[in-house]
């Protein structure tokens, strides 16, 4: 009974789910990738973005301010965290896991301070529609995928084509390698977690108009990514695109047959029946 | 080998828990009942994380299911005897449920972080799950778990209904709890996962198969952690999706460290100081308390690597033995 | 930054208290005086997902505690409080709802948001034969001795309201609520109301605890085109889906119509919450003497909050009424104070209320409308005071 | 008499490298045969693809006439290979003495290691090791404070302990003095003397004289030369391929 215009329109859910998966999780991946560090603060880096927006509106500044300094804020936020916590910490990841967990509490309680807990709210940036083969479909929802295909673009240029991305690859493959050919190690892991901190800042921000912001909503994205994450494979450029597209598809597709909560669990499932055979993963290498 | 002052202190920790219930009063008397539930948890964990070297982050699903496994015998079974089966099935199924992860896990060799954020995933999934799922009782939880009792083969039978009462079965139940983890880290399986922890591969030359006995470890641990969860059904009566929650899972974390890993009476030290410190700051300090933990969390990590009770290890009383402190592959595992 | 000042010496207040209440600690009850301070117990979030509720919760409970102190006490008695944190986990709930009881040994507990906590609580309470008020609006059913209620039933919320927006607004119905027992038993009540009326529910669904995208739902609920969207979604989810059916620009075509926003949600929604109607027993905006009394000394007292809702007010009135109770019963004595409960009558900020003999309050029923991105209301239509229906099961 | 470890055309390629090729070597019970060869030759490889390391990408290995290339390595340890690696590879953490009793314990089945009352029995199993490796004086002692010479001892100790019936030995006297060289070739002649099978990989040329009876050589992951020590030390083959002739 699916006609053209529901089909389309269910696919359009589907890609912008994807996308904000994709958005999400791309700074947790690269900065593990690169880094070895999980970093369970990655919802709150995600939700101070989102607050970055309230902010530039309490400032009255439009809320097109607000998503072009979040990255910039939480990404500087980013390299004070890796300086003043991560840096001591390189090769002992169940600490880090433990130190980003605490770092998490203390962010979501100084949001708290700083914001209040209520409900936050700022003004949409970009209402309205676009129209597709005839059919209407949000306009902002389209601006947001379009942003994280320039998003994955610019990140895939960055670790393939550029000098910077040649150095993070040979860190990602040999450290000890990488530095004794004089690449310094400390300053690309800085602008590796300052890098990945700025995409959870972005993400944050643009996810603002869809969702609730309050102080304890990072939780969940985090939960999320790490599915897309473990799903995709760690560390994996690749793995976080094909992650994102079976989670969110799958959500999407599979809430029209059985429950959201039941869809999550099989696809857990899933994904350590895939580990049996593929340890590192659905993309990974 | 003890030295004669760790005996002194062994024996008066003892002698003061014996002691406490008539000064403490009713309330704390429950506090540190409760305190002894979560050091079995706590040992629980300290069983794979310190003894095995793997973390998991996800060790309340294993809690949560003994816990929900036993409200849900109490409100479907009526008419027998609930509570033996009640433990053996809330021992039973974190086990299999363990024993089924590791075979997926471990035999793929995923260990190190890349297990702890699966672990964590998992007990995500299963809060989920519980919050959902109607029959389950949804967010709302499960009512009526009744209190704990021990019942004779010839209709004799002992309720428990006292806080003291219940602070001393829960005492024994912890005791009989901490010599059997005592035995296990002691004996030459003991020996072995130490040395699985210290250096896989090696442990592998020697012909070990060290993914079973990972997994026979996570089982064990897994199935303390069920028992841990059905004394708490049965001590308050109530069970809720939290106690799947990714929150208590970093709470028995935060024992654990405390206390000290790899020591076994530090998951009961680090229980019991944790909570009575919480349940004495946040009479003020409520809205800091998180604040605190934070910030505690990243100190623990930074200064206090040993915990308490490592700490105090290594006290000239005691032969030293430092360990170095670079994490072995097993725990990098990247 | 004020914010954290308030809550600084709100901190001190609250050390205070317990100090207090330690060095009575261990006194039979016979030996302490008449002039012995009451105790109350006062259990909120102030931690978790919850403490947007739980922060304005505790302020309107202190307000009503100053109200009563100002006014020579409980017989005489001054009014204390002993204030704890249940973290959203009902698991801490129950500790510090023994805490309350067996240490500080309080007359009678008042509090806490989910049902999950009240179960929670309310296991401790009965079992320990202390009286226990819960002020917040749920799927009704919850009968246990000592266990009184000062939030609304559904019946409180959806019987005038249904009628109305049939009247005024459509008699097409989709349903969407969060998957647990309050939305489901709320939603019964509604399809009852709509079938009996000759309306259509044309959909309903439930959706799990922190759903990210709602765009499903919302494109169904495009090409069914209903005339009103009945949301029974909670919290965050509610406030996540009502942006995303106001960024699809269907609030043209659809009317929102609910039973699970308020004041708070409202703020969290901007423009998206204007034109949504609620039915609630409390807005702020009622235009009484006697709720602008409230509000306005609320607001002397606590000149950061901005936004009082439902919950908060229950909860104010929650401590009134014990306050009360407390006052006819004498003591905070069990069978005299589940007794003395009943059949109190209280003229709360949403005009009088009274508590009925099914544990339950007979509260208002009012329908109010979001008009501005501030999260306030005007007011609709009040219907005044509905009693209680009850079926017990829980 | 049949061979105790036999490759046959035994391939092993990374990527575009082929470390192992066409590799057929044949080692008789009880012999004591060194294996050399310049850096990257396949020596470790070689010790990889036997243990169950690597897995071949060609050819077959057999262990006592069994088949066991596609093995894992704990069951390949269990039929009777022991791997001394070529750094120090202990249980820092361990005392000397725990290091030996996990390498004994191998020896039960897995539901007695649950016995304590085992540790015991195995004692003087363990105590007879450590003095065949001269620590019996450091038992107490963490494995990390003891010096390099004497890791390798320890290990060398450890994998003597779960019995093998062959046992390789990667580079055992790497970074040892003098001394601690000579008390090595005493342990492995004494070894040998005892019937046990040994395979090593040796760099030092006075140190595989002073123990080897036969000396295989690899040069790109293929045998070009087998004999006794003196015959292969004037082949001019071996030669080119030490000065980088070849």
């Amino acid at each position: 009974m699916l006609e053209l215009g529901s089909l389309l329109t269910q696919f359009l859910n589907g890609a912008t789910l994807v996308s904000v998966l994709i958005l999400i999780s791309i700074g947790l991946a690269i900065i593990f990738g690169v880094m070895g560090v999980i970093n369970l603060a990655h919802g709150e880096f995600f939700i101070l973005g989102a607050y970055t927006v309230i902010a530039a509106d309490v400032l009255r500044l439009s809320a097109w301010w607000g998503i072009a300094l979040a990255p910039v804020v939480v990404g500087l936020f980013g390299a004070l965290v890796e300086v003043g916590i991560i840096r001591f910490l390189y090769r002992r990841p169940l600490e880090t896991l433990l130190a980003t967990w605490g770092l998490s509490i203390v962010i979501r309680q100084l949001v708290r301070i700083v914001f209040g807990v209520g409900y936050r709210a700022s003004p949409h940036p970009l209402l309205g529609d676009v129209r597709v083969f005839g059919f209407t479909y949000p306009i902002y929802r389209v601006f947001l995928m379009a942003v994280c295909v320039a998003v994955i673009a610019i990140t895939f240029y960055v670790f393939y084509r550029t000098d910077f991305g040649l150095k993070i690859r040979a860190i990602t493959q040999d450290v000890e390698m990488a530095s004794a050919l004089a690449i310094n190690t400390s300053r690309m892991y800085l602008s590796t977690f300052a890098l990945g901190s700025a995409l959870a800042g972005l993400a944050g921000a643009l996810m603002t108009p869809e969702i609730t912001v309050s102080p304890e909503a990072g939780v969940n994205f985090l939960a999320r990514s790490f599915f897309v994450v473990i799903l995709g494979g760690i560390g994996q450029l690749a793995g976080v695109l094909g992650g994102g597209i079976v989670v969110g598809e799958l959500e999407t597709l599979l809430s029209y047959l059985i429950s959201a909560t039941t869809a999550q669990a099989a696809v857990l499932v899933i994904a350590i029946i895939i580990i049996r055979f593929r340890p590192r993963g659905l993309f990974g290498g | 080998m003890r030295s004669q002052p760790a005996r002194l202190l062994f024996a008066a920790g003892v002698l003061v828990a014996l002691a406490l219930p008539p000064v403490a009063g009713k309330y704390y008397t429950e506090l540190l009942s409760q305190a002894l539930i979560f050091g079995i948890f706590a040992m629980s964990l300290d069983l794979l994380w310190g003894y095995a070297g793997v973390l998991n982050f996800g060790h309340a699903a294993y809690f949560g299911l003994g816990g929900y496994l036993v409200a849900l015998l109490a409100r479907e079974v009526q008419g027998f005897d609930q509570s033996y089966l009640g433990y053996a099935l809330a021992v039973l199924l974190p086990v299999v449920l363990a024993g089924a992860l590791g075979y997926f896990l471990f035999y793929s060799h995923v260990t190190g972080v890349y297990f702890t954020i699966i672990t964590l995933v998992v007990t995500m999934i299963f809060q989920l799950i519980v919050s959902d799922w109607y029959w389950l009782g949804g967010m709302n939880g499960l009512l009526g778990v009744p209190g704990f009792a021990l019942h004779g083969p010839s209709g004799l039978g002992w309720e428990f209904d006292s806080e003291a009462q219940v602070y001393y079965v829960l005492l024994v139940v912890s005791a009989i709890c901490y010599l059997l983890c005592r035995y296990i880290v002691r004996s030459p399986f003991g020996l072995v996962m130490a040395a699985t922890k210290d250096n896989q591969e090696r442990t592998e030359f020697f012909g070990y198969d060290t993914a079973y006995l990972t997994t026979i470890m996570f089982m064990i641990s897994a199935g303390l952690a069920g028992l841990s969860g059905a004394l708490y059904a049965h001590f308050s009566g109530f069970v809720s999706p939290p106690l799947f929650g990714l929150n208590f899972s970093t709470d028995v974390i935060v024992w654990v460290a405390v206390g000290g890993r790899g020591t076994l009476v530090g998951a009961f030290v680090g229980a019991v100081l944790v909570n009575l410190l919480k349940a004495i700051i946040s009479d003020f300090l409520a809205v800091l308390w998180l604040l605190i933990v934070g910030l505690f969390f990243i100190v623990t990590v930074f200064f206090f690597p040993d915990g308490i009770v490592g700490t105090l290890r290594r006290t000239p009383w005691r032969a030293p033995r430092p360990l170095p402190r670079a994490a072995s592959m097993r725990e990098g595992g990247v | 930054m004020a914010n954290t000042i308030t809550r600084r010496e709100l901190l001190k207040s609250v050390g205070y208290a317990t100090g207090a209440s330690v060095a009575t600690l261990g006194h039979p009850a016979v030996l302490r005086a008449a002039a012995q301070p009451a105790k109350m117990g006062i259990l909120v979030s102030l931690t978790g997902v919850h403490a947007i509720f739980g922060e304005t919760m505790l302020h309107c409970a202190q307000y009503a505690q100053k109200e009563i102190n100002d006014r020579g006490g409980i017989e005489g008695r001054k009014l204390d409080f002993v204030i704890e944190d249940d973290e959203t986990d009902p698991k801490v709930g129950i500790e510090k709802a023994r805490k309350l009881i067996k240490r500080d040994q309080v007359d009678v507990v008042v509090g806490s948001i989910s049902s999950a906590m009240r179960n929670a609580v309310g296991s401790v309470t009965t079992k320990e034969k202390r009286v226990y008020l819960y002020p917040t609006y749920y799927e009704g059913g919850y009968c246990h001795d000592g266990v009184f209620i000062t939030g609304a039933v559904p019946n409180q919320q959806v019987e005038r309201f249904v009628p109305w927006i049939m009247e005024n607004v459509g008699k097409t119905f989709y349903i969407a609520g969060s998957d647990y027992i309050w939305p489901r038993e709320t939603s019964k009540v509604v399809r009852a109301l709509v079938e009996k009326r000759g309306g259509s529910i044309l959909g309903e669904e439930y959706f799990p605890w922190n759903t990210p995208d709602f765009s499903s739902l919302v494109n169904r609920v495009a090409s069914t085109k209903p005339a009103v969207m009945y949301s029974l979604l909670i919290g965050s989810d509610s406030v996540t889906f009502l942006k995303q059916f106001h960024n699809f620009g269907l609030k043209k075509t659809t009317r929102i119509c609910t039973s699970g926003v308020a004041e708070k949600e409202a703020a969290g929604l901007g423009e998206a919450g204007i034109g949504i109607v609620s039915s609630q027993s409390y807005f702020m905006s009622i235009d009484t003497p006697r709720n602008k009394e409230f509000v306005e000394g609320f607001r002397r007292m606590f000149p950061n909050e901005k936004l009082v809702d439902s919950i908060p007010e229950g909860m104010y009135n929650g401590v009134h009424v014990a306050a009360l109770a407390l006052a006819k019963a004498g003591s905070g004595d069990w069978s005299k104070l589940t007794k003395a409960v009943p059949g109190i009558r209280y003229k709360a900020p949403q005009g009088d209320i009274w508590m009925a003999d099914n544990r339950h309050a007979a509260l208002n029923s009012i329908i109010a409308e979001a008009y501005n991105e501030k999260g306030e209301f005007r007011i609709i239509k009040n219907f005044g005071v509905t009693p209680p229906q009850v079926n017990c099961f829980q | 008499m049949s061979p105790i470890l036999e490759t046959k055309a035994l391939v092993k390629r990374f990527g575009g490298l082929t470390a192992t090729n066409d590799l057929n070597l044949s080692i008789d019970a009880g012999e004591l045969r060194c294996l050399v060869g310049p850096n990257g030759a396949g020596k470790t490889t070689l010790f990889n693809l036997i243990t169950g390391k690597e897995t071949p990408t060609a050819g077959e290995i057999y262990f006592m006439g069994e088949a066991i290339s596609r093995l894992p390595v704990h069951e390949i340890t269990r039929k009777g290979i022991g791997r001394k690696f070529q750094v120090p590879n202990v249980y820092e953490s361990l005392t000397v003495y725990e290091n030996v009793a996990v390498a004994v314990h191998r020896l039960l089945p897995t539901p007695a290691l649950f016995r304590k009352s085992v540790a015991a029995e195995l004692g003087d199993r363990i105590a007879a090791v450590l003095g065949d490796v001269t620590l019996s004086d450091k038992r107490e002692m963490p494995a990390a404070y003891l010096s390099h010479g004497e890791k390798q001892w320890l290990e060398i100790g450890m994998v003597l302990a779960s019995a093998p019936r062959l046992l390789l030995l990667d580079e055992p006297t790497a970074g040892m003095s003098a001394e601690e060289t000579k008390k090595t070739v005493r342990l492995i002649r004494d070894l040998s003397a005892r019937r046990l099978t040994i395979l090593l990989i040796g760099h030092d040329m006075q140190f595989i004289r002073a123990v080897a009876h036969k000396v295989t050589v690899l040069h790109k992951g293929q045998i070009v030369a087998e004999g006794d020590i003196g015959a292969i030390e004037t082949n001019r083959l071996v030669r080119d391929i030490y000065l980088g002739k070849v």
